[in-house]
């Protein structure tokens, strides 16, 4: 059974959420084990709930929010993405380098969305699965 | 002269051009003519239009700017430069152009003087007036001065003949050749 | 955590969902979860049909939580809600789990690995559901009331709006008269009305309106905001006039400021500098309120301590008190609206047109100024050098405006009207003088508006002459000037002579920079005030409450200030229409116990709505600024401040949910 | 005042005379000139087209030997002004400053920025000011007509704002005021002389040349003034093919600013070297000295 990575998606509401809309409306096809949760603001991630995500056995985290110059809330993706590189230095000393990106999607660019739904998945497929299952495992 | 259709024969020249010295900021240009309008060789020659060479170089017009004898006409005075109100810097788009001429071994009158002058510094570390005139001129562009060097001779106006190189031309010349090594 | 009561409704949306999502299976996999009471499903949730047995299940089984499994929550969240509300439970208690756009759609093609994400999305919305918080949705009163700042057509258009609509309405201008520029320019474009005719009646109607009190010689100088109210502190600068005066001019008349000999010189703003003007001036005969006013700055009373009181002594109203001390007022509203407008750039940095060297180089406004009959020329276009009427009139275009980005002494933007301007002032002296010669020199023509083309080709009928191509150089040549151009048209190079030469210069928001901070308003690059949304929101900002009119938010016509300002009037009584502010629920909150007042959270926040309380030492939020943007839950370090419905424990509940691993390690 | 002396090519070679006139009067006014022999040129345009990197790299070179003496760097050249006061400002930026002092190290020289160009013009209007040149002015020009002739390097070099207003440049003027000559304005006094197309397009410098004589003749201009070398060779030596090219008669003499500041400072003419110019200095110098027989 080939391994499908499972990515926990922060989507903001205005335009990551709303991109992932269009790209379902669509019928863009990506992969399923991208699972979104909407944020009103990226602003709002927390670098404790990508922890809890690998921590939860997921093998990657993808932050989808505003272009810069366009959040509905004027510069939360500017932390957002401050934010996501703090804990990438986290995430890399853990040994889960390049398991957290984030991208930006306009709520009209439903092909930005499922393109990098998809080209996520497919660089955590060759990562392989987050070493910490196994850990669980054994 | 009965002229044909010009052909864009390289779309990306006007990348070309900004990326050489002076030329970075062509693309700004929307040709509101202020450059032309301050240009002292315009007034007199309808064929050196700055403002067209700029709109020449961003339709991709490489061979019709390259071989234009009129680039040599700019009489670098720079009001295009001063007056621009886009900071374009015409006069210094066109210096560009002519240093890629020159990078070709374009031939023209134009070349020909500015080499006679990088020539002269190479050789003597200064100018050799009377070198680069005669290089520049050639021996029918000399006799066509006509009378004007005899008089000039006679008053000690006509610059020497000879001219010594400065002590320290050997340091010009090793410039020179980092400057040609280098990337 | 107490027990609860949740409902699970799964929609089959007429197929979109159940051709590929085993709704059964996911139905009887949420039926299973914790604290969920019913799991149920229907053909279409959204129906009237689907929303009444909603209403029932809530009611009969008295739900505490719902989870409706649909499509996005953009379609139909609100709508559920409500309903909900309806049947008696708090609508925030209501979540979607999006299995539609995120599942049935996008996996049409793996329908066992849909349903399986269809059973995770549900199960993610009932845990977070199950750690919802009931949210009673607050309002707050609007204050009644707006304040217009700026007393130009874009605040008396906008006043007369509110004002007839019943709205008590405070006009606030700076200047000692309202009229703004449109009462500057001659005529206006592409009708030509006269522009007094079409303000004039308008500044009575606001004068003389019950509903609006006018503030003039008066400047907002600070504005505090509190829900649905904003407090604005207004300083009236004394005119040392009374209302007592009568308008009779023999104090202008007798004023000794300006005088040949006079070691006091001023030249009016209002004729931008053509003329002088006394120290005791009424700006226009138009002027409302129709008061003199005594400048201060430039007057023998107080340059010269109480040197001289020839306008007290010969007024036959006894209206002169110099007396008069600067009075500060404070002016609660709902709304404000910004319309503080625009002036003239000043071209003297652009060296080579000669502006300010040589005196028959003026501007478009000063030309205005000389076409005007009650104007310093009346209304003969005269050389400023000698006074002789001038024959030949040449015009550039783009001064001051389509320069290079950030250049500290030119603008970037187009300053949109100077084109109509220019052939507008071109075409009115051709019509007074046909044998003037006018010339206009310019790099694109912008006639776009309704009339424009039609105008702009009647000035070619009537003889105007058009150049492409802005001049190298304005030189002096004796007495007439010349202007260096080469025209793209003829391909000639010209040498113009010219007795006066007129530059169409840019439009400059007006220095409002305090009042722009004091009411946390945001300036676009250019300089003018940000509106909210630059396309389908032009008229408000992003301070709810405040909403923008005319050249404040960039430069436009007065066709444009017109719509803009009837936008923004309309914006603002509907935001006061309802007497009732209801505040977003979805804010930020704070845990008085957790917070060190460490400032955090105020310093990340973009819309000033935290402010820590200096006595009792607790952040405090302003709920009609706070947006929700989450930005300061993340910054705080005892996370005691979140934002209601994303908590940091419902977030983490929904991402344990959706997580491979049931369990922690 | 010490200053490191650039005098360039051309102020060296058909125009000696304004090396001396300028030594004359500096000498006058007790200003050190400190040569700098092994000075290359400034590349006048020309280098800069070929190969910017070697002009920016030679004019560091000759701004290091002024810097070495702590000196500012004096031109007496529009052109040399232009482009050596252009390459000290380009070389302010550190990471250019860098590169070129990485190919100056082949030649054991370093250049660290800071170094100020100034032209003569501006030494004498604001470093000796009105008064001394008042004072050593023995022999006043008598209101002699003088016509300035800027040409455009000068006003266009970086820092040129600071003593003059590239669009209404009043320098020259103010000097002749000083000095006790009438200045004669004309709308061309800021115009091209054209030099630098003068062997590839001869007739626009002649036509550019005839326009400035012909505006400052028909003013009443008796003689011209001008701050660069390359302007005095096309109003001077070619004024009589500039006159024949416009079909007008030209008989204008044409002053370095320097030889203008010697005649006024009474120095010999012989030693101001105007006997070398084409268009004769005689009736000047016979209005300046009306009753004394003159040696030609």
């Amino acid at each position: 059974m080939t391994f499908e990575p499972q990515i926990l998606a922060f989507c903001c509401n205005w335009c990551g959420y709303s991109a992932a809309d269009q790209a379902g409306a669509a019928k863009m096809e990506y992969p399923s084990g991208v699972k979104i949760v909407r944020l009103l603001c990226t602003g709002m991630m927390d670098p404790y709930y990508v922890l809890r995500a690998f921590e939860r056995g997921f093998d990657g985290v993808l932050v989808v929010g505003c272009h810069v110059g366009s959040c509905h809330y004027k510069s939360g993706n500017v932390q957002a993405r401050e934010q996501v590189e703090r804990v990438e230095q986290i995430v890399r000393a853990l040994g889960l380098d390049g398991r957290v990106t984030m991208t930006a999607a306009s709520a009209a660019e439903g092909n930005v969305f499922a393109e990098a739904a998809r080209s996520f998945s497919e660089k955590l497929r060759k990562l392989g699965p987050n070493p910490i299952r196994e850990v669980v495992a054994r | 002269m009965v002229r044909t259709a010009v052909r864009p024969d390289s779309p990306t020249f006007w990348k070309e051009v900004a990326a050489t010295p002076g030329g970075a900021a062509l693309a700004t240009c929307i040709q509101c003519n202020t450059c032309t309008s301050s240009c002292p060789v315009e007034a007199l020659d309808a064929d050196f239009n700055v403002r067209q060479f700029i709109a020449r170089i961003r339709l991709g017009l490489r061979e019709d700017v390259l071989s234009d004898e009129a680039i040599w006409s700019c009489a670098r005075c720079y009001a295009c430069v001063a007056h621009c109100p886009k900071n374009v810097r015409p006069g210094d788009v066109l210096e560009a152009v002519r240093h890629i001429a020159l990078r070709e071994g374009r031939s023209g009158p134009g070349a020909r003087h500015t080499r006679a002058f990088a020539d002269s510094v190479r050789r003597s570390g200064r100018i050799h007036e009377a070198r680069v005139t005669f290089a520049s001129l050639g021996v029918r562009g000399l006799l066509r001065q006509g009378l004007l060097p005899v008089r000039m001779m006679l008053r000690g106006k006509a610059p020497a003949l000879r001219r010594h190189p400065i002590k320290s031309v050997a340091e010009v010349q090793t410039l020179i050749r980092a400057v040609e090594e280098s990337p | 955590m107490t027990a609860r009561k949740v409902g699970v409704f799964i929609c089959h949306c007429g197929g979109n969902i159940s051709d590929v999502v085993d709704v059964k299976d996911v139905r009887e996999f949420a039926a299973k979860l914790d604290d969920v009471a019913l799991a149920t499903d229907f053909r279409f949730a959204c129906s009237n049909e689907g929303q009444e047995r909603l209403q029932q299940e809530i009611r009969e089984r008295g739900l505490d939580g719902v989870v409706v499994a649909c499509c996005t929550p953009k379609m139909y969240e609100d709508m559920f809600r409500a309903k909900a509300g309806e049947a008696g439970m708090n609508p925030y208690l209501l979540e979607i789990a999006n299995i539609r756009e995120q599942c049935s759609y996008a996996h049409r093609h793996e329908p066992d690995k849909a349903t399986a994400k269809a059973k995770l999305l549900v199960k993610a919305q009932v845990e977070k559901v199950r750690k919802l918080r009931p949210l009673e949705v607050r309002t707050a009163p609007i204050q009644p009331g707006v304040a217009v700042i700026g007393g130009g057509i874009a605040g008396i258009h906008g006043s007369l709006l509110l004002a007839n609509l019943g709205h008590k309405v405070t006009l606030i201008e700076k200047s000692p008269t309202i009229g703004g520029n449109m009462a500057r320019t001659v005529k206006t474009f592409p009708t030509d009305d006269c522009a007094m005719c079409t303000l004039s009646p308008k500044m009575n109607e606001v004068y003389n309106h019950p509903n609006v009190t006018l503030l003039t010689y008066a400047e907002v100088v600070d504005a505090k905001r509190s829900p649905g109210k904003f407090t604005l502190t207004v300083e009236k600068k004394p005119r040392y006039v009374t209302d007592a005066c009568i308008g009779c001019n023999r104090c202008t008349e007798r004023c000794p400021v300006s005088t040949a000999k006079s070691p006091i010189q001023v030249e009016s703003e209002w004729e931008m500098g053509l003329s002088k003007r006394k120290a005791v001036y009424l700006p226009f005969p138009q002027a409302l309120p129709p008061l003199w006013t005594i400048d201060a700055d430039h007057c023998f009373y107080f340059q010269k301590k109480g040197s001289c009181r020839v306008c007290q002594t010969i007024c036959p109203a006894k209206a002169i008190d110099f007396t008069q001390k600067p009075e500060r007022v404070e002016v609660a509203v709902g709304a404000v609206l910004v319309a503080t407008g625009w002036k003239e750039y000043d071209p003297t940095p652009l060296a080579h047109y000669a502006y300010g060297r040589h005196p028959n180089v003026v501007t478009q406004l000063q030309f205005a100024r000389m076409l005007d009959s009650m104007g310093p020329t009346s209304g003969v276009v005269a050389k400023p050098s000698d006074g002789k009427p001038a024959d030949t009139i040449v015009m550039v275009q783009c001064v001051g405006s389509r320069g290079p980005p950030g250049d500290p002494v030119v603008h970037e933007y187009c300053s949109r009207v100077c084109c109509m301007v220019a052939v507008k002032h071109a075409q009115l002296l051709k019509k007074a003088r046909p044998e003037a010669e006018v010339y206009i020199l310019y790099n694109d023509l912008r006639a776009f508006g309704k009339g424009f083309e039609e105008y702009y080709a009647k000035s070619m009928e009537i003889g105007v002459k058009y150049v492409r191509g802005l001049p190298g150089r304005v030189r002096a040549d004796g007495e007439t000037l010349l202007v260096d151009v080469q025209d793209m048209n003829s391909g000639r190079r010209l040498a113009l002579p010219a007795d006066v030469v007129v530059l169409s210069a840019a439009m400059e928001p007006m220095p409002v920079d305090n009042l722009l901070a004091a009411l946390h308003l945001d300036k676009s690059p250019d300089g003018f005030v940000k509106e909210y949304h630059a396309k389908i929101n032009p008229t408000e900002t992003a301070v709810k409450g405040v909403f923008v009119a005319g050249c404040a938010q960039g430069p436009k016509d007065i066709t444009d200030t017109i719509a803009q300002a009837g936008s923004a009037a309309m914006s603002a009584a509907v935001f006061l229409g309802s007497g009732q502010m209801t505040l977003n629920p979805l804010v930020a909150e704070v845990d008085p116990a957790l917070c060190r007042a460490c400032d955090r959270c105020t310093e990340v926040c973009e819309f000033d709505a935290v402010r820590v309380d200096p006595q009792s030492l607790v952040a405090v939020i302003d709920e009609t600024a706070c947006e929700g943007c989450g930005k300061c839950t993340v910054v705080c370090p005892t996370a005691a401040i979140s934002v209601r419905q994303f908590t940091k424990p419902q977030i983490v509940a929904a991402i344990d949910a959706l997580a491979p691993l049931a369990v922690a390690p | 005042m010490r200053y490191a002396y650039f005098p360039g090519c051309v102020a060296l070679d058909s125009c000696k005379e304004l090396d001396a006139a300028t030594r004359a009067v500096a000498e006058e006014l007790q200003i050190e000139l400190v040569d700098l022999p092994e000075a290359a040129c400034c590349g006048a345009g020309n280098l800069q087209e070929s190969s910017p990197d070697t002009a920016l790299a030679l004019n560091a070179r000759t701004l290091s030997m002024a810097q070495a003496g702590g000196l500012d760097l004096l031109t007496v050249c529009g052109t040399c002004q232009l482009y050596l006061s252009r390459a000290a400002k380009q070389l302010e930026d550190p990471g250019t400053r860098d590169r070129i002092n990485g190919l100056l190290a082949r030649t054991g020289r370093r250049y660290d920025g800071g170094v100020r160009v100034k032209h003569f013009l501006q030494v004498l209007l604001q470093d000796v000011g009105p008064r001394k040149l008042k004072a050593n002015a023995r022999r006043p020009l008598l209101d002699l007509p003088v016509g300035a002739f800027y040409g455009c390097h000068l006003l266009r070099a970086p820092g040129a704002e600071a003593f003059e207003d590239p669009e209404d440049p009043r320098g020259i003027e103010r000097l002749v005021e000083i000095l006790g000559g009438r200045p004669v304005a004309y709308s061309h006094r800021t115009a091209c002389c054209g030099f630098h197309v003068l062997t590839t397009r001869e007739d626009l410098a002649l036509g550019l040349a005839a326009e400035g004589l012909s505006e400052a003749k028909g003013q009443g201009a008796h003689v011209l003034a001008t701050p660069c070398p390359l302007c005095h060779l096309v109003l001077d030596a070619y004024q009589s093919k500039a006159g024949r090219a416009a079909s007008e008669r030209f008989d204008m003499p044409v002053l370095h600013v320097s030889q203008l500041v010697g005649l006024a400072f009474g120095i010999d003419p012989a030693r101001l070297g105007l006997k070398r110019h084409l268009v004769s200095l005689k009736p000047v110098v016979r209005e300046l000295e009306d009753e004394e027989v003159v040696k030609a």
